[in-house]
């Protein structure tokens, strides 16, 4: 019986967004959009829901956010269930794992609930948008050039990233390793791909075992907020400060003091708030009407502008950020 | 007195108990230096002053936990707690510190005794009167305690850069090349091992956990020295939490998850029995840095990384497999000592 | 008349409390929210703790003989690794799960030898495997993600029994179950349990095999585990080395505060299983009530040391009553 | 002795005067207006069947009960104890039937515990804790290493740090809780020597025993408790065995040892060459159906050893063993139970019985796979077995579903039996069969053992309760020092023969002469 009820309302839901399919110019009023982050207690996924929040407060969306406190592969699970349960119009998230999910969002869309991934991806049939904070080669190939800027392209170099699963990090560590087979790479030699789970403690004494490891280590990328900072304060008590380069992905408030004090010269981010807010006008638009999500359609986005959609439903935020001494103090996030 | 005359000297032997016990920590120390001497041989990096340092900075936490953790364990009992423990004094102490910038070190340091202190009492009020299997009492609480911590944390951070100079100056700061952080863990190591080994109250822990009937009508207040205990091993969880806001700066909800097998593990090693009676601070200590010193050893070794867990695990079998061997033979010296 | 009696008196006791407790928290959770009591929301949350569940099937035997296995989760990922790995190597999906089960079976079966054998305490030994499993489980299948599983296989995980809206992990827990409930209840092996657990010396002096009895329920323990791992593996559809990390914690909390006695010689499955669907249901109530999950940490911790505290102080209170009215009618003579 | 048992203890003031005093657990009245005095340089036996309230009376003296209403003088004062400590500050020492010490700790740890001599800072002086109580250890004529761990001590060792801490306190008073059942004859006479020792040193000493032969030895005056109870107290002339015997049962007894006449069959257990290194060695000897044969020996000497080889429960290195026709494989209780062996273990607590199960379940245990139908037990079977053996051994119970922890300890005895006779035995092996089982239940419990061999089971009786193994056993074989040192038949045996084979000693017959 129950599950009749259930049917006939996805059934609804299916015909009301084909009696729209004239697409629709506006944004409906009054959406329902879950925010699901990798993890709320980390403090980038606390900016980036954030952004969320905002786009949905100007397009007068009820959303919220919800979610694990540990980003296990399988703890999204219940919350794309209640999704599903409490009939929301749509779902963003930064999956924790590319292919756990997929079963539990293919119900969703089949209950009408539009799926846009950000941050992190799930397998394209998982999600109708990615939001791509910027393009996974970009990012990957960049922070090589800066890194190989920062060595003179000579000495050993290592990469200390997330959990070993993380979709995001292995993509960009992969077009790091493309990068380094060019040929003015060919003195620099990446030794090792250390995991610090996205914990903190766990980050610093990756940093240090890998310091410790390898007495010829030249710099060091680390993709991740919690890494880079982490690695950065080891650095910044050790004798191998300024000896080591360290660069990657971090947010300007957690790495000011080491930017300040010499530790770290540069690194990259984009504001991690743009990409939810970017999310929750894709997925507003999606549960309007207003795209579906093919190649080329393009939809606005409050005040970052106007998208296209890529292949594979894919939507760049854009190029990151170079943050260094010169800049850092005009950003605050 | 015909038929057993008593030979005067027959108990001039010098101490059974602390020749065995020292054995046990001889035999700790010898495979210390082995790992850390075959590290060494390997790359001489290892014993690097840098290197030396981090990994006493390392094991100073787990070390301070082990001796908490020690206390309760003898009494045969178990405090899962201290790793939630370590996580809410680390992240209040750092509120604290971002709410008065201008708060004296001394002042976090005992606001983190404090705090645990009154964490331990709730698992002593359980264990002691409410009659909870400390097991059960203790992932209780390690449960509540998080969650506590979740909710006060929700999704915020303490970061290095919230923090004033002088707490973080106190945390890399070193007396004679030897970081304050080690010290302080080493001088309440020594304290403890002292009154564990040399105070009738520090001996009522031994009585407890030995045969906690036999404690009561010994006149041990056992209800009262359990509490003391629970309160103690919370109390020296606080003071962790300080020491890893102290040594890591960033502390977010989940600082100091999953500890506690760390330190039951480097306590057991180190020779104290989860059957409770059995055991000293200066071989749980030891353990604690042996435990430091192998995952240390694999990781400048560059033993995959993910090898490490494994290898680390079957050490941690090795080692209660051996210590099981060894005192087995030793009671069957004991027996048979008797006997001739 | 007399069996009668006990039985009521049986089920008056902790796992009758128990039950009610699920029925009271099935009906504030639909109270409170008109999608909890739909039938598709309570298939999902049951098919959420189908792996803590049948863990805890084993462990609640294990916990009876005075035993403890801390290593299950680690068993679960390492038998994930197992099916994973082999599976992406082209071995037959079939071959692959019976590879899995030998794995989970030799893991138990050591736990047990180094118990039985060598005599070392169980929670020593299971902090150990803990730690070595799960380190296996890495070495296997290192960052890698196994995923593509054939459709066939990840229904199995993900489907519900034909007609039903019974999960099938749910409806395979409901029959081993009962089996474990016919088994511990009801044969030799089920009464030789609570004998051992109670007193292990005066078990082995009446004749039983303490040390067969205890290596079997180990083997049981990572036998469940492997099952666990294809149910996992395939209703996420994806074989990690870090799966189910961490509900080790979950599997015991489940069986203690089904009342089984942390000491041995008491327990039932009947109240392990109120408690898992307690557990979950609460969890699935929390969650679509969007009450944040660091709430439901704390309801279980309570729960747990409320399993145990409420019996005992019932009982200080009932001879507190029973002293005091003694002395009344000694007062009065 | 004579003189103080010739004076009138009114005129002097006793060390302790317990009036009145009753206790209830719940709604079990377990003691009900007891009184008692004790007077310097007594001993005093409490004599009572187990259950009659004697250790619940030791408790309230202890201070680990409270009593309900009454008063408790003590030297004098009025006294009221809320823990041991307090009790063992106003002098008052006890010896527990089991020895409550720490294994972990030293020997000089135990005796002192709490009251460790301290040096400066209020640091512990472990030479001085160390030369105090090898001090205390020689005044008792023991030579034991007192910085060595209890754990691996024999029992008598056990008792006697327990009654080297009661000597550390000084006390003058000293109540002792069937201290002499687990000790050889020998060791019984030091602990007497010990007593008469504090006696004369002015201390009063309260004795609770089963062992009548030794309060008639040792006592002076004695107090009878029944039910929980006050029967009655007097000097020792005015009591004989009989009498003592009647007000602890409240009814006229039976032969304690109803061993009538026997048909010997055939060699049903049969031990050759039987050896386990630092245990036992090269013990041979049979059993014939219908025989009851004793093993004594002091404790030590590997009796109980020999008993657990050849159950399985232990390893043995050399030798054979048959029940009737069948060789039993070494470590298999399994093989040895089928092959119709039972054993009666001498701890009943730790070996005997399951103590949290019920009185049904204890009783099945050894036959858990016969009382199926198909996989499944059979509640029936399993519910008329239990009925069967424990109404043919006359178990007084409430309910077969009680736990067996709330039964009297001869009651006990009898689930441990009606365990190992539901398994239809054709030997049966019984270990201390009446260690700490009263008067009444002791004669019951023989009472069976002679009906069974008297219907064709072979008896191997371990017991070191002499008066028990000439009353009983057909045969007795004496074992010392893990040899099998002689054999003597009904007829030959007598208390001097037994223990000259079991210490090899003559001199033992002097001292027991002069005690």
């Amino acid at each position: 019986m129950k599950k009749r009820i259930l049917l006939l309302s996805a059934l609804a839901l299916g015909l009301s967004t084909l009696s729209f399919a004239q697409a629709p110019t506006t944004i409906k009023k009054g959406l329902k959009i879950t925010l699901l982050p990798k993890n709320i207690n980390n403090p980038y996924n606390v900016i980036e829901t954030q952004g969320g929040l905002d786009a949905a407060k100007e397009i007068g969306a009820v959303a919220k956010v919800v979610g694990p406190s540990d980003a296990g592969a399988s703890s999204q699970v219940s919350y794309i269930n209640t999704a599903i349960a409490q009939r929301q119009d749509a779902l963003v998230l930064a999956a924790n794992d590319a292919n756990a999910l997929l079963p539990y969002l293919n119900r969703a869309k089949q209950a009408g609930v539009k799926i846009v991934t950000m941050d992190s991806d799930t397998a394209v049939s998982g999600r109708t948008l990615f939001i791509n904070q910027a393009n996974s080669e970009g990012i990957g190939r960049a922070q090589v050039q800066l890194l190989g800027k920062l060595v003179g392209y000579k000495g050993d170099i290592a990469v200390l990233s997330a959990t070993p699963n993380a979709t995001n990090q292995n993509t960009w560590i992969k077009w790091m390793q493309e990068e380094l087979k060019l040929p003015r790479y060919k003195d620099m030699k990446l030794v090792k791909i250390a995991y610090g789970n996205d914990d903190d403690q766990k980050s610093f004494t990756e940093m240090q075992g890998l310091i410790q490891a390898y007495p010829n280590l030249k710099g060091v990328i680390s993709p991740t907020t919690v890494g880079i900072s982490a690695g950065a304060r080891y650095l910044s008590t050790s004798p191998s400060k300024g000896k080591v380069a360290l660069t990657g992905l971090g947010t300007p408030n957690q790495m000011r003091a080491f930017v300040k004090d010499g530790t770290v010269t540069a690194f990259q981010l984009w504001n991690p708030g743009d990409v939810g807010y970017l999310a929750t006008y894709a997925a507003a638009s999606l549960a309007s009407g207003m795209i579906t999500g093919k190649q080329g359609e393009t939809f606005m986005a409050g005040k970052l502008g106007k998208y296209t959609v890529g292949k594979d439903g894919e939507v760049v935020l854009g190029p990151p950020y170079t943050f260094d001494k010169a800049n850092i103090d005009k950003f605050d996030f | 007195m015909t038929e057993r005359s008593v030979p005067a000297s027959a108990p001039a032997s010098p101490g059974w108990l602390s020749r065995l016990l020292m054995a046990r920590e001889v035999s700790l120390v010898g495979l210390l230096l082995l790992v850390t001497l075959g590290t060494a041989v390997i790359n001489p990096l290892f014993l690097s002053f840098g290197s030396v340092r981090d990994l006493l900075l390392n094991v100073s936490i787990i070390a301070l936990l082990v001796v908490g953790q020690t206390l309760v364990l003898l009494m045969k009992h178990v405090d899962l707690s201290v790793s939630s423990t370590v996580g809410l004094s680390a992240f209040l102490t750092g509120s604290l510190f971002v709410a008065n910038p201008g708060m004296p070190v001394p002042l976090a340091l005992l606001f983190g005794l404090g705090l645990g202190a009154v964490l331990g009492s709730v698992n002593g009020l359980l264990v002691a009167y409410g009659k909870v299997p400390a097991l059960v009492a203790t992932l209780g609480t390690l449960y509540v305690f998080r969650g506590i911590t979740y909710a006060v944390v929700s999704g915020g951070q303490i970061n290095a850069s919230n923090l004033p100079p002088s707490f973080l100056g106190f945390g890399t700061g070193s007396v004679l090349g030897v970081p304050n952080l080690v010290l302080l863990a080493v001088a309440v190591l020594i304290g403890f091992a002292f009154y564990l080994r040399s105070y009738r109250g520090g001996r009522e822990y031994y009585a407890v956990g030995s045969n906690s009937e036999a404690a009561v009508l010994a006149g041990i207040n056992v209800t009262r020295r359990t509490m003391t205990g629970f309160v103690l091993s919370g109390a020296i969880a606080g003071l962790a939490g300080v020491l890893y806001l102290a040594r890591f700066g960033t502390v977010d909800a989940t600082a100091g998850a999953g500890l506690e097998l760390q330190v039951i593990a480097a306590a057991v090693v180190g020779g104290v029995s989860i059957n409770g009676g059995v055991g000293t601070l200066l071989g749980a200590g030891l353990g604690a840095l042996l435990l430091g010193v192998m995952g240390s050893a694999l990781v400048t070794l560059r033993a995959p990384g993910f090898y490490q867990q494994a290898i680390q695990g079957a050490l941690l079998l090795a080692a209660i497999s051996i210590d099981m061997l060894v005192s087995r033979r030793a009671a069957k010296r004991l027996q048979e000592e008797r006997k001739s | 008349m007399n069996r009668f009696r006990s039985l009521l008196g049986g089920l008056l006791g902790w796992e009758f409390s128990l039950i009610i407790l699920v029925g009271a928290a099935l009906l504030i959770g639909g109270l409170l929210s008109p999608d909890f009591l739909t039938g598709s929301n309570i298939s999902f949350l049951t098919a959420n703790f189908s792996e803590v569940a049948l863990m805890a099937l084993a462990m609640t035997l294990l916990i009876i003989v005075g035993e403890i296995d801390l290593s299950v989760a680690s068993i679960l990922g390492l038998c994930s690794a197992v099916i994973g790995i082999l599976f992406a190597a082209g071995v037959p999906m079939p071959l692959a799960i019976l590879a899995a089960f030998v794995t989970g079976g030799l893991a138990g079966l050591f736990n047990g030898l180094l118990v039985t054998r060598l005599g070392l305490p169980s929670l020593a030994v299971t902090i150990g495997t803990l730690a070595l499993y799960r380190g296996l489980a890495y070495v296997l299948l290192g960052d890698r993600a196994i995923a593509e599983f054939p459709a066939f296989y990840t229904n199995l995980g993900f489907g519900n029994v034909p007609g039903t809206l019974i999960p099938l992990p749910m409806a395979l827990f409901a029959v081993l179950a009962i089996l474990t409930i016919i088994v511990l209840h009801a044969t030799p092996f089920g009464r030789s349990l609570y004998a051992i657990g109670a007193n292990q010396i005066a078990a082995r002096f009446a004749g039983l095999q303490v040390e067969r009895v205890k290596l079997s329920l180990f083997v049981l323990s990572g036998l469940m585990a492997a099952l666990a791992s294809a149910v996992y593996t395939f209703r996420f559809a994806s074989a990690r080395a870090d799966n189910a990390s961490g509900f080790e914690l979950s599997v015991i909390a489940a069986v203690l505060l089904g009342g089984v006695s942390i000491f041995g010689g008491r327990g039932s499955v009947v109240g392990t299983v109120a408690a898992v669907f307690l557990i979950g249901i609460i969890n699935g109530a929390l969650t679509i009530l969007d009450v944040s999950n660091e709430i439901l940490t704390i309801v279980t911790g309570l729960l747990l040391i409320g399993s145990v505290l409420v019996p005992n102080l019932l009982t200080h209170f009932r001879t507190y009553q029973q002293r005091r009215r003694i002395k009344g009618d000694s007062v009065i003579q | 002795m004579t003189e103080l048992q010739n004076m009138q203890p009114q005129t002097i003031q006793p060390l302790l005067s317990l009036s009145h005093a009753s206790k209830s657990f719940g709604p079990v009245q377990a003691l009900s207006d007891v009184s008692i005095d004790l007077f310097p340089g007594e001993a005093h036996a409490l004599l009572g069947e187990n259950g009659a309230g004697k250790s619940t009376f030791v408790k309230i003296l202890a201070g680990v009960h409270r009593r309900e209403g009454g008063s408790l003088t003590v030297a004098g004062k009025s006294a009221d104890f809320h823990s041991p400590g307090e009790a063992t500050a106003a002098g008052i020492a006890i010896i527990y039937q089991e020895p409550t010490l720490f294994p972990d700790l030293s020997v000089a740890e135990n005796v002192l515990m709490g009251r460790q001599p301290r040096a400066g800072l209020g640091r512990i002086d472990t030479r001085a804790m160390n030369a105090r109580v090898t001090e205390l250890l020689r005044e008792l004529g023991v030579a034991l290493d007192p910085s060595r761990p209890v754990r691996g001590l024999s029992i008598a060792d056990q008792q006697l740090v327990e009654i080297a801490k009661a000597l550390s306190l000084n006390a003058n008073v000293l109540i002792m809780d069937e201290p002499t059942a687990a000790l050889t004859l020998s060791e019984t006479d030091r602990l007497f020597r010990v007593v008469r020792a504090l006696r004369e040193r002015g201390a009063a000493v309260l004795f609770i025993t089963h062992r009548l032969e030794e309060v008639f030895a040792e006592c002076q005056r004695v107090t009878v408790m029944r039910d929980g109870t006050w029967v009655s107290t007097g000097p020792i002339s005015d009591y004989d065995t009989d009498l003592v015997v009647k007000q602890m049962v409240g009814r006229e007894l039976g032969d304690l040892y109803p061993r009538g006449e026997m048909t010997l069959g055939e060699v049903a257990l049969s031990v050759r060459n039987l050896s386990q290194p630092k245990m036992f060695s090269d013990i041979s000897f049979e059993v014939r159906r219908g025989e009851i044969v004793a093993l004594a020996g002091l404790v030590g000497a590997g009796r109980s050893e020999v008993a657990r080889a050849i159950f399985g429960i232990d390893p043995r290195s050399g030798g054979e063993v048959r029940i009737g026709d069948a060789v039993i494989q070494p470590n298999s209780t399994r093989a040895a139970m089928s092959a119709g062996l039972g054993l009666v273990p001498e701890d009943r607590r730790q070996q005997g019985l399951v103590m949290d199960l019920s009185i049904e379940r204890n009783a099945n245990l050894a036959i858990l796979n016969r009382l199926t139908g198909g996989l499944l037990m059979n509640r029936k079977a399993e519910a008329e077995n239990a009925q069967n053996w424990t109404s043919k051994l006359q178990l007084k119970a409430h309910r077969l579903s009680d736990p067996v922890s709330s039964l009297s300890g001869g009651n006990q005895q009898k689930v441990v039996l009606a365990k190992w006779l539901s398994t239809n035995p054709s030997v049966l092996i019984v270990d201390e069969p009446t260690r700490g089982v009263d008067v009444g239940a002791k004669a019951e419990v023989h009472k069976t053992l002679a009906e069974l061999a008297a219907s064709g089971l072979a008896v191997l009786m371990i017991s070191s309760d002499l008066p028990e193994v000439l009353g009983m056993a057909d045969r007795i074989l004496v074992m010392r020092e893990g040899q099998l040192v002689g054999e003597l038949s009904r007829a030959e045996a007598n208390e001097e023969a037994v223990m000259y084979l079991a210490t090899g000693q003559r001199a033992w017959a002097k001292q027991a002469g002069a005690a």
